[in-house]
C-alpha cells in the first residue's frame, strides 16, 4: 500500500453505524421474543415483573445515561485538545460503567439466593409464562451486561490511547466509534428498563 | 460519488459541552416521567413505554450519536433499519395475534 | 490490450512482500488474494457436501437393508445442508467474486476495511472447523436437519449447541463481509463512477450485503438462544417451560428465507455481467435490473412464513405470506425476461460462460416456478416437507447459484489465474451435468407430488423407481463436476496464457492486465459512460 | 396409479390447483427456453456481426411485470380459496383426535375408542385434531393432500372426506429423530356401516376394512402370541426384532440370560438379563443403555399386564 494512506473518517464512520445496525437488529430479535411472549403471558409478565427490583433499575438507567453522557463530552474534549479533562471523563464513564455492573451482579445474586436462575427448581413450580419471563430477564439483561463489558474494554483502550496521544485533536475517529458502541448499550438499556423493572 | 468529492470532514461547527449537558437533563427528567407513569396503571405504563422510550432513545441517538451534526445516509440506514424490525414485529403479530 | 504491455508492477499473485508461500497468503489483506482463499476453502467444501450428498443417494437406492445406521443417515442430511448452505451457497459468490472482484468493477484500489475482510475469512474458517469438530465431540453429529426445529433440537442427545455455535461464527463472518461492501460501495467508487454507472454485479452485491446485514442478526440471535435453551434451559422455545415451538419457527426463517436471496442475487449480478459481454451489446433495462435486485432484497425479508405454512399460523397470516410469496417473484420474472431481451439483436459470441449462464436461466426458471407452486397455500400443504421441496431447493440453490457460480468461475477464470482453460473439455462436462442434473432433481419433483416426505432413511416402496432414477442421475452429474473442475486445475498449472480481455468484455476488469497487479489499476481510471458500452464498431 | 388417486375431496381441490399453475409454468418455460435457443441461433456473430444496442423498452418492462403480477395474483386467489375449503371442517365432522409421538400415531375417537391406525366411514366428514406428546411431527395423507404439524402444547387441525374405499399411507414429514421414517400408519376408508360395527362395538368388534389390509404391516394382530402382538402395536418391533437381526436397537431373539455390558450412570456394568432387568429397560429405558447402542429407546406406557406379556414372550424366544 503505497500512497494510499488517504484516511476516511466517514467511511470509518459508516463501517460502525453498519455493524450497530447488526446490533441493533440483534437485540431487535430478542425484543420481538419478548412481545410475543408478553402477549401471550400478559399476567405473568405483570406479576413476575413485579418481582424484579424497580428501584435498583431505575439507578442503573441514571447511571448509564450520565455514563453516556461523559463520554460524548470527552469528545469535545478531544476536540478542543483539553487531554486532562478528556481523560477524567472516560476515566469516569469506565467507573460509572463498573458501578453499573457491581448494582446488575447483586440483583442478580438477590435472584439467585431466592432460587430464581434458569432450571432451578423452585422455577419449574411457577406458571410458564412466569418461566419464560425470567427465561428472557436473565438472557436479555445478560446480554447486554455482555455488551457492558465489551464496551468497557473499549472505552479502556481509548483511555490508554487519549493519554499515549494516539487519539487527538485531528484523529479521534476510534474514540467516536467507542462512543457509537456505548451509546447504543445505553439505548438498549433504555428499553430494557420499563419491558422488565416497570412491567408491573 | 458526491460524498467523497466534498470531504465529509467541513462537518460544521462542533457543538459545545452545553448542548449535551442539557439533552442529558431532558433525559433524566423523561426517565422520572416514565417511571412516575409507570405508576398510574397498566395502561398508562403501556403507554409510557411506548412514547417516553422512543423518545429518549431518540435523543440519545440525535445528539449523543451525533445523527443531528450527519449527512442524511446515517438517518436513512437507521430508519431502514427501525423499518424493518417493525415490519418483522407487525408480520409476526399478523400470526400471533390473529391465532 | 497491448498498452499493458509495459506492466509496471508484478501480479498480485507474486509475492512482493517480506513474507512467503502459505503465509503471504494467509496474511495478505489484498481483497483479491482473500478471494482466491475464499474459493479454495469452499470448493472443498462443496466436494465433502457433494460427496455426503453421494452417499445419501446410495441410501435411497435400497429401500430396507442398508449400508448405514438411520441415525448416521440423519446426521449426513444435516451435515450436508449445513456445508451446503452455510459454507457454500451464502458465502458463496459475495465472498469469492464479489471479493475479488467488487472493487475492479468500481475501480478502487481494495475493499474498504482489508484487514476485517481478511479477518472475515478466518472466521469463515473458524465456523467450518467447529461446524466439523461438532461431528466428534460431544453426543455426535447433530441429526435435526439443517433447520434445527425446536424443541427437538433442544432434546436430541447429539451436540448441537456446538453445531449452532458454528453457524452462529459464519453469520459473523457473512456480516463483517456486508459491512465491508456496502462501505466499499459509498465510499470506494472511481470518479464518475455514479451509481446507475456501476456493473449491475454491484448492485447485486450491495442488495445481498443489505440482507446480511439486515436478517443475519436475528440468526445469530435465535441460535444463542437455542444454545442457552440447551444448557440453562430458559424456556423460550420449549412448551414445557412455556416457550413456543413456533416462536422459533418464526425468527429461523426471518433469516433463513431471506438468505436464500442472499443465495441466488449475487448469482443474478454475475449472469447480468456474463449476457451482455457475450451478446456484444449493452444489458436490456440496466435500470429495471439494478431496481429488481433492491426490491427482492425488500420483499425478499417479508415472506418467511411461506415455510410454516402448515405449523397452524393463523389465517391473515397464511393469506398474508401466500400474497407477500407471489410479489416477491416479480423481480425474478423481470430479470429473466430483461436477460432474454439482450440477447436480442446482439451479435452473439458462444461461449462456454455464455453456456452456462443460458443453462441457469434455464434451471433457475424451473426453480423459481415450482417456488411459485409451494407459495400457493392449497398446493402447499400437499408438497410441504416433500421431496418436491427438496427438488425445488435444488433447481434454485444448485441449478440456479451453483450454474451460476460455475459460469462466474469460467468468465472470470482467465483474469483471475491468468490462464486459458480447454474449452471443448467444458462443453464436454456440460452434457453428463445437465443431464445427470435433471434426472437427479426432475425426479425428486416428482417423488414429492406421490408424497414422498423428505429427510426419510427409508422410503415406501411405490417411490423405489423414481428414487433409482434419481441415484444414476447424481452419478452422471458427478461425472460433469470431475471433468468440469478437472479442466480447471489442470488450465491453473498447465493452461496456456490468457489475454488481457479473452472475452471482449467491457467493464473495468477487461482494462487490466491478467492476472491483475497488486493494486488493481495503474491510476484510478475516470468513467465517463455506462458499465456495458460497446462501441458502435466492435473490433478495435 | 396409486399416488395419483384423488382420494378425497380436498385432493380434488388441491390438484386443481397445481395443474393451473403447472399449465402456466409449462407454458413459460418453454417460450423463455424457446426465445432463447431462438435469440442465440438467428443473433449468432456469423448470422448477425453487428449488434444493435438497445438500451430498453419501457412499455416491454410494463408489460413483464403487469402480466406475471396478475398471473401470480391469481395462483395466490385461487390457492388461498381453495386452502380455506381444505381447512374449514363443516359443523357436523366427527372430531378425532390425533396424537403423534416418537415414533408413532394414536387415534382417539369421540366415544373414546382409540386405535393404531385411522378409521374413516366414506363420505363423511372427518376433523383431525392433531396433538404431539414430544417433538413437532407432520400428519400427512398424500393422496388426500393434507398435512398438518403436531406441534407440542398446541392443538392444530384439518378435514377430510374421503371419496374412495381403500387404505392410504399416513407419513411424518417433520423429523423427529432416529425413526421419523418408521413412523407410519394408514388411513382405512371403509362403508359407513362396517365402521359403525366397529365403531359402537364393544372391546372386541372387528376392526373394519380387513379386505384392504391383507399384507400390510400390522397383519393380524389377533393371530399373534399375546407378547408379540404387543411389541407390534407398541412399535417396538420398529426397532427391535424377534429372529436375531440387527436393527435399530439390540435383537430380542435369546436376549434373556445373556451377558452384556450396560451403561449406567456414566460407567459400564456386566449383567446378566433377567426379569427384573428387562422390566426396567423397559420401564426407564434411559436409566441403562446397552453398549454399543445409542441411547434411542423412548419411554412406551405398559400396562402391568402387557408388561408380563411381553417379558414372558422375550424369555421364550
Ligand atoms: C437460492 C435459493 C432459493 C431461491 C432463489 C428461492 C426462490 C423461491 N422460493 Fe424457495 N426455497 C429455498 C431456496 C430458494 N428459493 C430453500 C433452500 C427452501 C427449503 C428450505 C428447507 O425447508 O430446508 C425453499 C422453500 C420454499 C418454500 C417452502 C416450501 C415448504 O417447505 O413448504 C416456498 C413456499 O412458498 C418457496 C417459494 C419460493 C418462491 C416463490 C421463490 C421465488 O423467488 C422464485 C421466483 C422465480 C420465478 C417465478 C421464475 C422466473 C419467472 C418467470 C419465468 C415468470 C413467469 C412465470 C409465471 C407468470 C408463473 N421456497
Ligand atoms: C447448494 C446447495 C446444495 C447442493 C449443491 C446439493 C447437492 C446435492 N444434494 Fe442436497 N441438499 C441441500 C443443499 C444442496 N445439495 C440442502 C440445504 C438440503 C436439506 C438438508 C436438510 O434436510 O436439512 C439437501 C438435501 C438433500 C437430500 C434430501 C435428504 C432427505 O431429505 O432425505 C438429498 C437426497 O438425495 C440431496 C442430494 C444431493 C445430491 C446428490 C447432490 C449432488 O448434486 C452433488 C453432486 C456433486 C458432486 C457429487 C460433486 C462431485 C464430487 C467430486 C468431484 C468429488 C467426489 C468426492 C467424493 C465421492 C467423496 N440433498
Ligand atoms: C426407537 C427405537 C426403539 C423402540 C420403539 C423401542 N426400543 Fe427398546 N431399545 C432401543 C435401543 C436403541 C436399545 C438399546 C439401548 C438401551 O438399552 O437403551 C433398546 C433396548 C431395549 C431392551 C434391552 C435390550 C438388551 O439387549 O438389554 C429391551 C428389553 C427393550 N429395548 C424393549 C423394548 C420394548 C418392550 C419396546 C416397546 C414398548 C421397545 N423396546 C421400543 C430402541 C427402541
Ligand atoms: Cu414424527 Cu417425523
Ligand atoms: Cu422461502
Amino acid at each position: 500500500m503505497t500512497e494510499h494512506v488517504h484516511r476516511d473518517d466517514f467511511g470509518s464512520r459508516l463501517g460502525m453505524w453498519l455493524f450497530l445496525v447488526t446490533e441493533m437488529v440483534l437485540f431487535g430479535g430478542l425484543f420481538i421474543g419478548y412481545s410475543y411472549m408478553r402477549y401471550r403471558y400478559p399476567a405473568e409478565f405483570h406479576h413476575a415483573g413485579g418481582e424484579l427490583n424497580a428501584t435498583l433499575g431505575i439507578i442503573n438507567t441514571l447511571v448509564l445515561l450520565t455514563s453516556s453522557l461523559t463520554v460524548v463530552l470527552a469528545i469535545v474534549a478531544v476536540q478542543r485538545s483539553e487531554k486532562k479533562r478528556a481523560m477524567a471523563l472516560l476515566g469516569s464513564t469506565l467507573a460509572l460503567g463498573l458501578v453499573f455492573l457491581v448494582i446488575k451482579s447483586f440483583e442478580w445474586a438477590a435472584k439467585f439466593h431466592h432460587g430464581l436462575y434458569p432450571n432451578s427448581p423452585h422455577l419449574a413450580t411457577l406458571p410458564p409464562g412466569e418461566q419464560v419471563f425470567y427465561g428472557l430477564y436473565f438472557t436479555m439483561t445478560g446480554l447486554h451486561g455482555l455488551h457492558v463489558i465489551a464496551g468497557l474494554s473499549l472505552l479502556g483502550v481509548m483511555l490508554w490511547w487519549v493519554a499515549t496521544d494516539r487519539i487527538r485533536q485531528d484523529r479521534y475517529i476510534h474514540l467516536e466509534n467507542s462512543g457509537l458502541y456505548w451509546h447504543l448499550v445505553d439505548v438498549i438499556w433504555i428499553f430494557l428498563l420499563p419491558l422488565f423493572y416497570l412491567a408491573a | 460519488m458526491s460524498e467523497t468529492l466534498h470531504s465529509p470532514e467541513t462537518h460544521a461547527e462542533h457543538p459545545g459541552y452545553g448542548t449535551f449537558i442539557k439533552v442529558w437533563v431532558v433525559l433524566l427528567i423523561l426517565t422520572g416521567c416514565l417511571v412516575g407513569v409507570s405508576h398510574l396503571g397498566q395502561t398508562a405504563a403501556v403507554w409510557g413505554l411506548l412514547t417516553l422510550t422512543p423518545l429518549k432513545a431518540g435523543l440519545v441517538f440525535y445528539f449523543f450519536m451525533h445523527l443531528k451534526y450527519e449527512g442524511p445516509l446515517f438517518k436513512i440506514v437507521i430508519l431502514v433499519t427501525l423499518g424493518t424490525l417493525l415490519i418483522f414485529f407487525a408480520l409476526l403479530f399478523s400470526d400471533v395475534a390473529f391465532r | 490490450m497491448s498498452t499493458h504491455a509495459s506492466t509496471a508492477q508484478p501480479s498480485y499473485l507474486v509475492d512482493t512482500g517480506a513474507r512467503k508461500g502459505l503465509m503471504a497468503w494467509l496474511t495478505s489483506t489484498d481483497h483479491k488474494r482473500v478471494g482466491l482463499l475464499y474459493l479454495y476453502s469452499m470448493v472443498s467444501f462443496f466436494f465433502v457436501g457433494a460427496g455426503i450428498g453421494l452417499v445419501m443417494r446410495l441410501v435411497q437406492l435400497t429401500t430396507f437393508q442398508k449400508l448405514i445406521s438411520a441415525q448416521t443417515y440423519n446426521a449426513l442430511f444435516t451435515l450436508h445442508g449445513v456445508i451446503m448452505i452455510f459454507l457454500f451457497v451464502v458465502p458463496g459468490l459475495p465472498a469469492v467474486f464479489g471479493n475479488f472482484f467488487l472493487p475492479i468493477l468500481i475501480g478502487a484500489k481494495d475493499v474498504a476495511f482489508p484487514r476485517l475482510n481478511l479477518a472475515s475469512w478466518y472466521f469463515y474458517m473458524a465456523g467450518a472447523i467447529l461446524a466439523i469438530l461438532a461431528l466428534f465431540t460431544g453426543g455426535g453429529a447433530p441429526d435435526t436437519g439443517w433447520t434445527f426445529y425446536a424443541p427437538f433440537s433442544l432434546k436430541t442427545g447429539t451436540n448441537i449447541s456446538l453445531a449452532v455455535f458454528a453457524a452462529f461464527i459464519l453469520g459473523f463472518s457473512s456480516m463483517l463481509t456486508a459491512i465491508n461492501f456496502i462501505t466499499t460501495i459509498h465510499r470506494l467508487r472511481a470518479p464518475g463512477m455514479t451509481w446507475f454507472r456501476m456493473p449491475l454485479m454491484s448492485w447485486a452485491l450491495y442488495s445481498t450485503a443489505w440482507i446480511q446485514l439486515l436478517a443475519t442478526p436475528i440468526l445469530a440471535i435465535t441460535l444463542v438462544l437455542v444454545i442457552l435453551e440447551r444448557f440453562f434451559g430458559i424456556g423460550i422455545f420449549d412448551p414445557a417451560k412455556g416457550g413456543d415451538p413456533l416462536l422459533y419457527q418464526h425468527l429461523f426463517w426471518i433469516y433463513s428465507h431471506p438468505a436464500v436471496y442472499i443465495m441466488i442475487l449475487p448469482a443474478m449480478g454475475a449472469i447480468s455481467e456474463i449476457i451482455p459481454t457475450f451478446a456484444r451489446r449493452t444489458i436490456f433495462g440496466y435500470k429495471a435490473i439494478a431496481f429488481s435486485s433492491m426490491s427482492i432484497a425488500g420483499v425478499g425479508s417479508l415472506v418467511w412464513a411461506h415455510h410454516m405454512f402448515t405449523s397452524g399460523l393463523s389465517g391473515l397470516a397464511l393469506m398474508t405470506f401466500s400474497l407477500l410469496t407471489m410479489i416477491v417473484a416479480v423481480p425474478s420474472a423481470i430479470k429473466v425476461f430483461n436477460w432474454v431481451s439482450t440477447l436480442y439483436k446482439g451479435s452473439i459470441d458462444f461461449q462456454p460462460p455464455l453456456f452456462f449462464a443460458l443453462s441457469f436461466i434455464f434451471l433457475f426458471c424451473i426453480g423459481g416456478l415450482t417456488g411459485v407452486m409451494q407459495g400457493a397455500l392449497a398446493i402447499n400443504v400437499h408438497i410441504h416437507d416433500t421431496y418436491f421441496i427438496v427438488g425445488h431447493f435444488h433447481y434454485v440453490m444448485f441449478g440456479g447459484t451453483g450454474f451460476a457460480f460455475f459460469a462466474a468461475l469460467l468468465y472470470w477464470f482467465p483474469k483471475m489465474f491468468g490462464k486459458m482453460y480447454s474449452k471443448k473439455a467444458i462443453y464436454a462436462s456440460w452434457y453428463p451435468m445437465f443431464i445427470g442434473f435433471n434426472m437427479l432433481y426432475f425426479g425428486m419433483l416428482i417423488l414429492g407430488m406421490m408424497g414422498m416426505p423428505r429427510r426419510y432413511y427409508v422410503h415406501l416402496p411405490q417411490y423405489h423407481s423414481l428414487h433409482v432414477v434419481a441415484t444414476v442421475g447424481s452419478w452422471l452429474l458427478v461425472l460433469g463436476l470431475l471433468i468440469f473442475f478437472g479442466t480447471l486445475l489442470y488450465a491453473i498449472f498447465k493452461g496456456p496464457k490468457a489475454e488481457d480481455n479473452p472475452w471482449g468484455g467491457v467493464t473495468l476488469e477487461w482494462t487490466i492486465p491478467s492476472p491483475p497487479p497488486l493494486e488493481n489499476f495503474e491510476e484510478i481510471p475516470i468513467v465517463t459512460h455506462g458499465p456495458y458500452h460497446f462501441e458502435p464498431q466492435e473490433g478495435k | 396409479m396409486e399416488w395419483m388417486n384423488q382420494a378425497a375431496l380436498s385432493a380434488q381441490k388441491s390438484d386443481a390447483v397445481f395443474f393451473y399453475v403447472f399449465g402456466l409454468s409449462v407454458v413459460f418455460l418453454i417460450f423463455i427456453t424457446a426465445l432463447m435457443i431462438y435469440f442465440v441461433v438467428r443473433y449468432s456473430k456469423k448470422r448477425h456481426p453487428k449488434a444493435e444496442q438497445i438500451e430498453g423498452h419501457v412499455g416491454l418492462e410494463i408489460v413483464w411485470t403487469t402480466v406475471p403480477l396478475v398471473l401470480f395474483l391469481s395462483i395466490f386467489y385461487y390457492g388461498w380459496t381453495n386452502y380455506e375449503y381444505m381447512s374449514q371442517a363443516p359443523r357436523d365432522a366427527m372430531v378425532v383426535k390425533v396424537t403423534a409421538r416418537q415414533w408413532s400415531w394414536s387415534f382417539e375417537y369421540p366415544n373414546g375408542k382409540q386405535s393404531k391406525v385411522l378409521f374413516a366411514p366414506i363420505n363423511k366428514p372427518m376433523k383431525m385434531e392433531v396433538r404431539s406428546a414430544d417433538v413437532v411431527h407432520g400428519f400427512f395423507v398424500p393422496s388426500f393432500r393434507i398435512k398438518i404439524d403436531a406441534v407440542p402444547s398446541r392443538t392444530n387441525t384439518t378435514w377430510f372426506q374421503a371419496t374412495k374405499f381403500g387404505s392410504y399411507d399416513i407419513e411424518c414429514t417433520v423429523i423427529c429423530g432416529v425413526d421419523h421414517s418408521l413412523m407410519l400408519s394408514k388411513v382405512i376408508v371403509v362403508p359407513e356401516d362396517e365402521f359403525k360395527a366397529w365403531y359402537f362395538g364393544g372391546e372386541d368388534a372387528p376392526e373394519p376394512g380387513k379386505s384392504f389390509r391383507a399384507g400390510e404391516a400390522h397383519p393380524g394382530l389377533k393371530d399373534m402370541p399375546q407378547g408379540l402382538a404387543v411389541l407390534t402395536a407398541k412399535g417396538c418391533v420398529a426397532c427391535h426384532s424377534v429372529d436375531g437381526k440387527p436393527k435399530v436397537g439390540p435383537t430380542l431373539k435369546a436376549l434373556y440370560g445373556r451377558e452384556q455390558q450396560i451403561l449406567v450412570a456414566g460407567a459400564y456394568k456386566n449383567i446378566t438379563v433377567d426379569d427384573a432387568y428387562l422390566r426396567r429397560s423397559i420401564t426407564s429405558p434411559m436409566e441403562q443403555v446397552v453398549r454399543g447402542y445409542p441411547p434411542a429407546m423412548p419411554q412406551t406406557r405398559l400396562t402391568e399386564q402387557e408388561l408380563d406379556e411381553v417379558v414372558r414372550y422375550i424369555k421364550g424366544l
